[in-house]
C-alpha cells in the first residue's frame, strides 16, 4: 500500500529524514510505503485544495497555520483525536497547550503540530559593533530589549552602516508577510487583529504599535521601504525577524550574527510562533492507516528526530538537552530563548476565511506604507474591509 | 463511344442562376471550343462536365453513361487548367504520374507512360525540374502532358492559353491543335479569345449570360451569325454595327434592300476605301492607327457611331481626310430589332 | 550639404533612434542572463552587467533544485503535441470551411469564430470539473486539449481558413481529375501548399502552449509534472521567499534556446506571417 | 443502338444514387470539421453553458457545498460590492493604456522596418524576441528591474537626474509600469502583422502620392493609414481581447496591488475561483466579462462595418 | 519648354547594371513610346525620369532644367501606373483632387480643375463612386484624370492598358491618342505591346537590355528595322528570319542579291500566295488557322524554320497543301551574322 503525504520541502535534507521516518513506519508495517509529494508552498493550499475537490486527494499533508481552520471548517481533514487517544504510548497531551490550539475543538483533533517555529530577531554582530550598540541578546538578558530599544537601535544601525537597520520577514513584510511584519508590535503593545469576530487593528494598542513601526520606516528610515531590496543575510540589513530554521542561510552570510528573542512592549513579552501541522484527510481512502502514519511520525522519537530543522511541540523534546543542543548554528543559550518561545508564543491569528481577509486587507495595508498615510484612518479602513468575512 | 450528351443543363449558385439551360451535342473526336464575354458561364459549364461542379439539373452523358453523379475522377475526362495546377512540390515527372499513382498503376507503367507522353511533347529533358523552373510554355506543355497519361476519352481546356504571351500563345495554339490531330480526342476548350476559337475549333459553342447564342464553324460564325452578339463578338476588330436609320439612304442609293431590319453590321476588313464614285459611305477619318502592315482608322460617318476600318494599302488617310467606303452585298449584315439576323433571301436563293 | 550626404546623416539619426527604442527591449535580456551567473546576495548588491564573480553553480542548482530538466522537457513535448494537434485538426477544419461546400458551413464558421470573443479565464471553471470527471488532474491532458480545442485553436482554424481561401483552387481541382479523395486533397496537395500558413500557425501555437500559465497553474500539482512557467515561478525556498539567483538563471535556460531558435528562423518566421493569412 | 441516340430513355439509365456528389461533399465536409467541432463542443461550449449555471450558485470549491441563489453573484458584484467597480475600473484603464500604445508603437516599429535595410533583421528580431519569451521570465525580469532604488530602471533615470517612482508601490505607477511592459512583450507581434500589411500594400500606391508632391507624413496620413484600416481593426480587436485576458503578468508583477490598483477582472476571476475558491461568484464574474468583451469586440465590428460602406 | 534630354543615363541596382547609358531627345508635345522584352528596363527608365528611381550616372534634363537630384513632385511631370494605383479610400473626386489637396490648393480651384479633368474624360457621372465600383477602362480614365489636373509638363504612363481585355485596350488606346492630341503635352509611355507601340508612338525607342536598339518612327521601324531583334520585336505575326544559305538558290533564281547577309526575314503579311510559276518560296502546309477575315499559314520549306503566312483571299489551302510564295524585294529584309540589318542599295539609289 502507499501512502501519499504531501508536504512543500523540495530540501533534499528534509527528504530524506522524512524517508528516514517513513522507512521506520515500515517495520511495523513492511507493506507501506510512504510517498511525499512535494507542492511548493506558494500554491500549496490552492493545489491541496484542487486536489482534494478534484478527488485525488492525498491520504496525509503538511498544513499552513493559516489554512487549517477553514479546511477544519469545511470538513475536509479528519478527527484523529478518538485514533491518537487509543494509540499505545502517543501521550497526546504532551503536546503543549497553546501549541495544539488552532488544531483541536474540544475533543477533536485535526492535525499535529510538528513545527512549532517562533520568531526571533536575527541580528548583524559586527553591525551592532559598529553602531557601539550593545548586543540585543545580552539587553534581553537584562530586560532592556523593549520596542523603544529596538527602534532606537534600528536609526543608530542604519545610521552607522551602509545598511538598514531592519527588514522585515524575508523582505516580504508588505506583500505575502504582513502579518509576520505587523504582529509583534501589536502584540507587545497589547492589541491584537482579531477575536471573536471583532476586528482589532484599530484599537489604540494596535494603532500605537503600527505608528511605530510607520515611523520607523518612513521618519527614521531604518527599516527596508517598500520596494526597495534590503537582506539581511546579504548584508544590508542589521537585523531581520525569522524563524530559527532560517539559520541556514547563516553561513553564506559570512558575518558574526546572532539571534535574540523578539523585543517587549508595554503589554511585556509576546513571543510570535508560526506552526505547521499534520492531518489526514477525510476524502482518502486509506484513513485509517494514514491516521497510524500521523501518530507514528509525531511520536516522541519521531519529533525529536525532526527537531533538528521543525521546532517540536512536544514538551517532553523541548525540554530535553538534546533539543537544546541540536542546532548546530545557534548556541545553547540563544536555544533557550527559542525553547521558551515556543512555549510561551501564541501562534498568529487564523480563521477560517484567511484567505479574503488577507487579500481584503491587502489593498488596505498597501495604502498604509506610504509616507503620507494617516495611520488610524487606514486601519479603520482595515477593519471596514475585513469586518464582512470575521 | 466518347460522345458527349448535354441535355438542358442549369446550375446555380445558391440564386444566382448561371447556367440556364444548355443543349448540346459533341461527336466522337470533334473540338468544340466555348467562347463568350467573361462571367458568361464557359468554365462553369466545364467544370460541370468535368465533376468539378455539381450538376444543379439536367442531364450529361458521356459515351452512353449518365455522369450527373459519378464523381470527376471516374468520368475519364483530363482536363488542362489556365494556371497550369502543376504541383509546385512535384517534378515534371511527379506531377506527370500522378494520377497514375493514385489510381494505383504498377511504377512500370507509370514510368512508360510518362515517358511516352514526354516524347510526344518533348518533354524528356525537364522531366526531373520542378515546375518553378520552367518556362511558361513549358509548363503549359507539362500540363498538357499530365491530361495525356491518363489515356482519356475527353479532354477539357480552360483557357490554357490565357497566361502566355502573344508571341508564345500564337506557337502553343498550333501545337494544340497539331496534338489533336494527332491523338484525335474529344476535346472541350475554353477561352475568351476570340481568334484562338477560330483557329482551333472544329465548332464554336458562343455562350452568353448561361445561354447558348449560336453553335456552328468557325466559317457560319463569322460570316453567318444568328445575332447582333455573336456578329460582334467574332471576329478581331469587332464587327461595326449600327441603326439602319443612320445608313438607309446610302444604302438605298447603292441598291441594298434592308428588308425589316434595323441594325446594319458591317466588318472592318469588308470595308474598302474606294473613290468618291465608288463610295457607298462617306464619313472623316478621325484617327489613324498605323500597325505595319496597315493601318486601323477610325471613320466617323455622320448620324452614326464611328466604323473602324481595315486599310491594308499604303496610302493611309491621314486623319481629317475624308474617305469613301463600299462594301459587297454579302458582307452586309442586317439585324432585327431583337438583333437576330434577318434572312438573307439574295444569299438563300 | 548635398544630398548623399544629407542622407547619411539621416540615415545616422534614424538608427540611433531604433537603438534607443530597442533598449527595453534588448535590456532585460541581457540583464537576465546576467543576473543568472550572480550569487544571490550579489543580485541585490551594486547593480552591474557583468557579474563581479561568475557563479556558474546556479545552473547546476537549478537541475538540483527541482526535477528543472523533466519540467523542461514537459513544456516541449506538451508544446510540440499541442502543435502538431493543433496543425492538424486546424487544417482539416479550416480546408473544409474554405473549400468544401457543405449544408451548414457558414453558420458553423460564425459559431466557431464566436470561441474568439472568450477570455479561458471564463471557461477554466467548469473544465476544472471536466478534467476531474475525466479522471486526468495532474496530467498533462488538460494542457494538451483546452489549448488545441479552446480559443486557440478556433483561431488556428480561422487564419487555415483564410489562407485556404486564398490558395489557387485549380491545383485542387486537378487533385480532384487526378482521382484524389478529399482526404487525399487535403494531405497531398492542400497540405504542402500551405506551409507559410502552417508555420506561422505552428510558431504561434507553440508559443501559446509553450507560455501558457493559467491552465498548468490551475490543473498541474506535482513538481514533476511542471512545465516551465510554473517551474520558474517556482524557485523559492521551503518558506515561499524567492531564489532570484535562480529563478534568473532557470529563465535564461528557458528563453534563451527559444531566442536562438527564433533568430534562426526569424526571416521565415516573418516571412510566413506575411505569406499566411494572420493579417486579417 | 438507337436508344444511344436518346440518352435520357436508356435502358441503362440509373436512377439517380443516394449518395449524390452533393450529398457526398456535405458528409465529407461534416466529417472533416467534426474533431475540431467536437472537441470545441466538450471543452468550450459545454463549459461555458455550465459557467451559466455555476453562476447562478454559491458553490465552496473545497466544501463542495452548492446552494442555488438566482442572480444574487451577478447582484453581489454589480450593487454591492466595492472592489468589482474598481476592478472594472481597473481593466479599462489597462485596456485603454495598453491598446493605443501597444498598436501606436506597432505601427511605428513596422513603418520604421517593413522595408529593407542593412539591419533590418536585427531589429525586427530584438523587437520581436520579447514575444517569444515566456510571460514568467518577462513578468519577473522587469519586477526587478522596476525596483525603487535600487531598480535598474531607476539607476538609469538617476543617471539622467531623474527621481523615478517606486514604480509598483504606487497604484498608478504600477498600473503604467504593468501596461508599458505588457506593451513591450507583446508589441512585436503587431509590429509583425503591421508589416505583413504594409509590404502587401502595393508601392504604387505611395508612388502616385510622392509623385504628387505629398510629403512623408501626408502619405502616411493620408494613403498608407486609410490602406492599414482593415487590419488595424483586426490587430485592435485582438488586442482589446487580449488586454482583457492578462493574467499571469499582473499576477508575478503586481499581484493585483498596491492597493488594488492593479487588480484586473481575468486576475480578479482567478482569485475568487482559485485563491477564495468561489465558484459561483467566479462564473457570475466570468459571466460578466464575457459580455463586456463580446460588447467591444461587436462595437469594433459595426465601427468597421460603418467604415468600409 | 518641356523638351526632355537624357544623356548617358545609367542605373544599377546593386551591382547589376540595368541601364546601361541611354542618350534621348524627346521633342516638346512628342508621344514617344519605350518598347522592349520584359525585363529590358523600360519601367526603370521612366521611373528614372520620374524620380522615383534615383539615377546612377548620367544626365537628365526637362526642358534646360537639370533634375538629377530633383524631387519627383517637383519635375513637373504625372505618371499612370500600370495598376492605376488608385486610392481605393477615396472617391473618384477625391483620387483626382488628392495631388491638389497636397499642394494645398483652394477648395474652389480643386473643385474646378477636377471638373474640368472630369468633364474631358467623360468622368462627371463618376465622380462619386469609389474606385472599386468601376470598370477596368473607367479606372484606367480616372488614373489618367488624376494626372492631367496637376496640369503637367510631361505625362509619364507604365504599361497603362495591360490590365485591360483586348476590346477595351483598342478602345482606351484610342481615348489616349485623342487626348494627346488635344493636350499636346510630352508623353512616355511604356509598353510590352508593338501594336500600341505603333499606334499610338510619334517615334518609338526599342529598348533591350537596357540599352537602346533603334529609334524611328513607327513606319521606320517597320520598313528598316535596324537588326533582327527590332525586326521580329515590331509587327505581328513576328517576321519569319532564316538563314540565307537555305533560300539562297530561291531567292538568286528570283533576282534578289543576298550580298554578305547572312540571315533574311519577310514579315507573314508580305507573303502572297501565288501560282507555281511565280512562286519564290515553296512549302507544304503543315497547319492552317482560320482568323475570319483570312488565315494564318504554317508553311513548311525545306531547310528553313516555318514560316508564318498571312492569307488573306478566301481560297484558303488546307493542311498538307502545296503552296508558292511570292514576295516583292523591298519586302525582303537581310541582315549580317551579327544579326544588323544590310544596307540595301536598290532602295538608296
Ligand atoms: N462558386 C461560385 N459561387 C457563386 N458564383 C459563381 C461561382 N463560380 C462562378 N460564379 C458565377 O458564375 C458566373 C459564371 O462564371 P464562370 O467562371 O463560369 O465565367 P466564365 O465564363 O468562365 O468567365 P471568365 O471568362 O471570366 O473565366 C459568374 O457570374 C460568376 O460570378
Ligand atoms: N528594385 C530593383 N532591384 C533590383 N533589380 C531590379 C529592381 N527593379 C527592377 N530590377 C531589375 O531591372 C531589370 C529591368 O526591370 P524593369 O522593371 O525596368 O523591366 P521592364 O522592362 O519594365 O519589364 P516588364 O515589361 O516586365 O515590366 C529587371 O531585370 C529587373 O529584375
Ligand atoms: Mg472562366
Ligand atoms: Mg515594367
Amino acid at each position: 500500500q502507499e501512502l501519499r503525504f504531501t508536504v512543500w520541502t523540495g530540501n533534499d535534507a528534509h527528504l530524506a529524514m522524512l524517508n528516514g521516518i517513513a522507512e521506520g513506519f515500515r517495520e511495523s508495517h513492511p507493506d507501506v510505503t510512504v510517498r511525499f509529494e512535494t507542492i511548493p508552498a506558494g500554491d500549496y493550499t490552492q493545489k491541496l485544495t484542487f486536489q482534494i475537490a478534484g478527488g485525488n486527494p492525498p491520504d496525509l499533508g503538511w498544513m499552513f497555520e493559516d489554512s487549517i481552520p477553514a479546511f477544519i471548517a469545511a470538513g475536509v481533514v479528519e478527527d484523529i483525536g478518538p485514533a491518537l487517544r487509543e494509540t499505545e504510548g502517543y501521550d497526546l497531551d504532551d503536546f503543549s497547550g497553546p501549541a495544539m490550539d488552532l488544531w483541536s475543538d474540544g475533543d477533536a483533533v485535526y492535525g499535529i503540530p510538528f513545527s512549532t517555529s517562533p520568531f526571533m530577531v536575527f541580528y548583524n554582530k559586527e553591525m551592532f559593533e559598529a553602531a557601539g550598540l550593545k548586543d540585543p541578546l545580552a539587553m534581553a538578558e537584562a530586560g532592556e530589549w523593549t520596542m523603544e530599544a529596538f527602534r532606537d537601535a534600528a536609526l543608530k544601525l542604519t545610521e552607522a552602516n551602509d545598511a538598514w537597520g531592519f527588514e522585515f520577514k524575508d523582505g516580504e513584510g508588505y506583500d505575502s508577510r504582513i502579518m509576520h511584519a505587523i504582529m509583534p508590535p501589536i502584540r507587545a503593545y497589547g492589541g491584537h487583529a482579531w477575536q471573536d469576530g471583532e476586528c482589532g487593528f484599530d484599537d489604540p494598542e494596535a494603532v500605537e504599535a503600527v505608528t511605530m513601526l510607520h515611523g520607523m520606516i518612513f521618519e527614521d528610515q531604518s527599516i527596508v521601504p517598500p520596494g526597495e531590496q534590503g537582506d539581511f543575510f546579504s548584508g544590508s540589513a542589521a537585523m531581520t525577524v525569522n524563524q530559527i530554521s532560517r539559520a541556514s542561510k547563516m553561513p553564506e552570510a559570512g558575518f558574526e550574527w546572532g539571534i535574540a528573542p523578539l523585543p517587549t512592549g508595554p503589554a511585556g513579552a509576546a513571543p510570535i510562533i508560526g506552526q505547521a501541522g499534520i492531518s489526514v484527510f477525510a476524502q482518502g481512502d486509506k484513513k485509517e492507516l494514514a491516521t497510524e502514519f500521523a501518530a507514528f511520525m509525531t511520536n516522541a522519537e519521531n519529533v525529536a528526530v525532526m527537531a533538528q530543522f521543525f521546532p517540536p511541540a512536544r514538551a517532553s523534546v523541548l525540554d530535553s538537552d538534546a533539543f537544546i543542543d541540536a542546532n548546530e548554528l545557534i548556541p545553547a543559550e540563544q536555544m533557550a530563548y527559542v525553547s521558551d518561545a515556543i512555549k510561551q508564543g501564541s501562534v498568529l491569528p487564523s480563521h477560517e476565511n484567511a484567505p479574503k481577509i488577507l487579500a481584503a486587507m491587502k489593498p488596505r495595508f498597501d495604502a498604509l506604507f506610504r509616507a503620507d498615510a494617516d495611520v488610524p484612518a487606514t486601519l479603520a479602513a482595515v477593519c471596514a474591509a475585513i469586518q464582512d468575512e470575521l | 463511344m466518347t460522345r458527349l450528351t448535354v441535355r438542358n443543363l442549369t446550375k446555380s449558385f445558391g440564386k444566382l442562376e448561371v447556367i440556364r439551360g444548355i443543349d448540346l451535342d459533341v461527336a466522337d473526336g470533334e473540338f468544340v471550343v466555348f467562347v463568350g464575354p467573361s462571367g458568361c458561364g464557359k468554365s462553369t459549364l466545364l467544370r460541370m462536365i468535368s465533376g468539378l461542379e455539381t450538376i444543379s439539373g439536367g442531364e450529361l452523358w458521356i459515351g452512353d453513361r449518365k455522369v450527373n453523379e459519378v464523381q470527376a475522377a471516374k468520368r475519364g475526362l483530363a482536363m488542362v487548367f489556365q494556371s497550369y495546377a502543376l504541383y509546385p512540390h512535384l517534378t515534371v515527372r511527379q506531377n506527370m504520374g500522378f494520377g497514375l499513382k493514385v489510381r494505383k498503376e504498377s511504377v512500370d507503367e507509370i514510368e512508360r507512360r510518362v515517358n511516352e507522353a514526354a516524347r510526344t511533347l518533348q518533354l524528356d529533358k525537364l522531366l526531373d525540374r520542378y515546375p518553378r523552373e520552367l518556362s511558361g510554355g513549358q509548363r503549359q506543355r507539362v500540363a498538357i502532358g499530365r491530361a495525356i497519361v491518363g489515356d482519356p476519352q475527353v479532354f477539357l481546356f480552360d483557357e490554357p492559353l490565357s497566361n502566355l504571351d502573344a508571341e508564345l500563345r500564337v506557337h502553343m495554339r498550333a501545337e494544340i491543335a497539331a496534338l489533336h490531330r494527332r491523338l484525335g480526342n474529344t476535346t472541350i476548350y475554353v477561352t475568351h479569345d476570340q481568334i484562338e476559337a477560330m483557329t482551333l475549333a472544329d465548332r464554336i459553342v458562343v455562350l452568353r449570360d448561361g445561354r447558348i447564342e449560336q453553335v456552328g464553324t468557325p466559317k457560319e460564325l463569322y460570316a453567318r451569325p444568328d445575332n447582333v452578339f455573336v456578329a460582334q463578338f467574332i471576329g478581331s476588330p469587332k464587327m461595326n454595327v449600327c441603326p439602319v436609320e443612320a445608313i438607309r439612304s446610302p444604302l438605298q442609293r447603292a441598291g441594298f434592300s434592308t428588308g425589316g431590319a434595323t441594325q446594319a453590321g458591317l466588318r472592318p476588313e469588308h470595308l474598302r476605301i474606294v473613290d468618291e464614285a465608288e463610295g457607298i459611305l462617306c464619313g472623316r477619318v478621325s484617327i489613324s492607327e498605323y500597325t505595319g502592315g496597315g493601318s486601323l482608322l477610325h471613320v466617323e460617318i455622320e448620324g452614326a457611331p464611328v466604323f473602324l476600318v481595315e486599310n491594308s494599302g499604303d496610302d493611309t488617310p491621314q486623319p481629317g481626310d475624308i474617305v469613301h467606303l463600299a462594301f459587297s452585298a454579302s458582307d452586309l449584315h442586317l439585324f432585327d430589332a431583337e438583333g437576330r439576323a434577318c434572312d438573307r433571301e439574295p444569299e438563300l436563293a | 550639404m548635398s544630398q548623399p550626404q544629407l542622407a547619411t546623416v539621416k540615415r545616422i539619426c534614424w538608427m540611433l533612434s531604433l537603438v534607443v527604442v530597442a533598449i527595453p527591449f534588448l535590456f532585460p535580456f541581457l540583464w537576465m542572463i546576467s543576473s543568472g551567473f550572480k550569487g544571490p546576495t550579489e543580485i541585490f548588491g551594486e547593480p552591474s552587467l557583468i557579474p563581479r564573480t561568475w557563479r556558474w553553480q546556479n545552473f547546476v542548482e537549478v537541475f538540483e533544485y527541482q526535477p528543472f530538466a523533466r519540467q523542461y522537457f514537459n513544456s516541449i513535448y506538451i508544446a510540440c503535441a499541442v502543435t502538431v494537434l493543433t496543425l492538424l485538426l486546424s487544417s482539416l477544419a479550416g480546408y473544409a470551411l474554405a473549400r468544401m461546400r457543405f449544408a451548414g458551413a457558414a453558420l458553423l464558421m460564425l459559431f466557431l469564430m464566436s470561441a474568439l470573443m472568450v477570455p479561458e479565464e471564463v471557461t477554466i471553471v467548469p473544465n476544472f470539473f471536466l478534467m476531474k470527471w475525466l479522471g486526468v488532474m495532474d496530467t498533462h491532458v488538460p494542457l494538451i486539449l483546452l489549448p488545441v480545442f479552446g480559443p486557440h485553436g478556433v483561431m488556428a482554424t480561422f487564419l487555415m481558413r483564410q489562407y485556404f481561401v486564398a490558395l489557387p483552387k485549380e491545383l485542387e481541382d486537378a487533385g480532384k481529375m487526378d482521382g484524389l479523395s478529399r482526404a487525399g486533397i487535403w494531405w497531398k496537395i492542400a497540405l504542402p501548399m500551405s506551409r507559410p500558413a502552417l508555420a506561422a500557425v505552428a510558431i504561434i501555437t507553440f508559443l501559446f502552449s509553450w507560455n501558457l500559465f493559467l491552465e498548468p497553474l490551475v490543473f498541474i500539482s506535482s513538481l514533476e509534472n511542471f512545465t516551465l512557467p510554473l517551474a520558474l515561478s517556482n524557485f523559492t525556498d521551503p518558506y515561499g521567499a524567492p531564489l532570484w539567483h535562480l529563478q534568473l538563471a532557470a529563465t535564461s535556460l528557458a528563453v534563451v534556446p527559444i531566442l536562438i531558435v527564433y533568430l534562426i528562423a526569424q526571416r521565415q518566421i516573418i516571412e510566413s506571417f506575411a505569406m499566411s493569412g494572420v493579417k486579417g | 443502338m438507337a436508344s444511344l441516340n436518346e440518352p435520357g430513355t436508356t435502358v441503362r439509365a440509373p436512377r439517380a444514387p443516394w449518395l449524390t456528389l452533393k450529398r457526398r461533399e456535405t458528409i465529407e465536409g461534416w466529417l472533416f470539421v467534426s474533431p475540431t467541432l467536437i472537441g470545441f463542443l466538450i471543452f468550450f461550449l459545454g463549459p461555458l453553458i455550465a459557467v451559466v449555471f455555476y453562476s447562478l450558485s454559491e458553490w465552496n470549491l473545497l466544501s463542495q457545498d452548492t446552494i442555488f441563489v438566482g442572480l444574487a453573484n451577478y447582484e453581489d458584484a454589480l450593487t454591492q460590492n466595492p472592489d468589482f467597480w474598481q476592478v472594472i475600473r481597473n481593466s479599462v484603464i489597462f485596456a485603454a493604456g495598453l491598446v493605443p500604445m501597444n498598436m501606436a508603437l506597432a505601427l511605428a516599429l513596422a513603418m520604421a522596418l517593413a522595408r529593407p535595410f542593412r539591419g533590418v533583421v536585427f531589429f525586427r528580431t530584438i523587437f520581436f524576441a520579447p514575444v517569444v519569451t515566456s510571460a514568467v521570465a518577462w513578468a519577473i525580469v522587469w519586477k526587478f528591474l522596476l525596483q525603487g532604488d535600487a531598480g535598474a530602471v531607476n539607476q538609469m533615470l538617476a543617471t539622467v537626474g531623474i527621481d523615478g517612482p517606486n514604480w509598483l508601490r504606487e497604484p498608478n505607477w504600477a498600473m503604467a509600469a504593468v501596461i508599458v511592459t505588457r506593451v513591450l512583450k507583446m508589441v512585436g507581434l503587431n509590429m509583425i502583422l503591421y508589416i505583413a500589411a504594409l509590404q502587401s500594400i502595393p508601392r504604387d500606391y505611395e508612388e502616385a502620392a510622392r509623385l504628387e508632391g505629398a510629403s512623408e507624413w501626408q502619405i502616411f496620413r493620408m494613403v498608407i493609414w486609410p490602406l492599414l484600416a482593415p487590419t488595424t481593426l483586426i490587430i485592435m480587436v485582438i488586442t482589446t481581447i487580449g488586454s482583457f485576458k492578462v493574467f499571469d503578468h499582473i499576477y508575478l508583477m503586481t499581484g493585483g496591488g498596491p492597493e488594488n490598483g492593479t487588480l484586473v477582472l481575468a486576475f480578479y476571476i482567478y482569485q475568487q475561483a482559485f485563491e477564495f475558491f468561489e465558484i459561483g461568484y467566479a462564473s457570475a464574474l466570468a459571466m460578466i466579462m464575457f459580455v463586456i468583451v463580446l460588447a467591444l469586440t461587436v462595437v469594433q465590428l459595426i465601427l468597421r462595418q460603418k467604415g468600409s460602406t
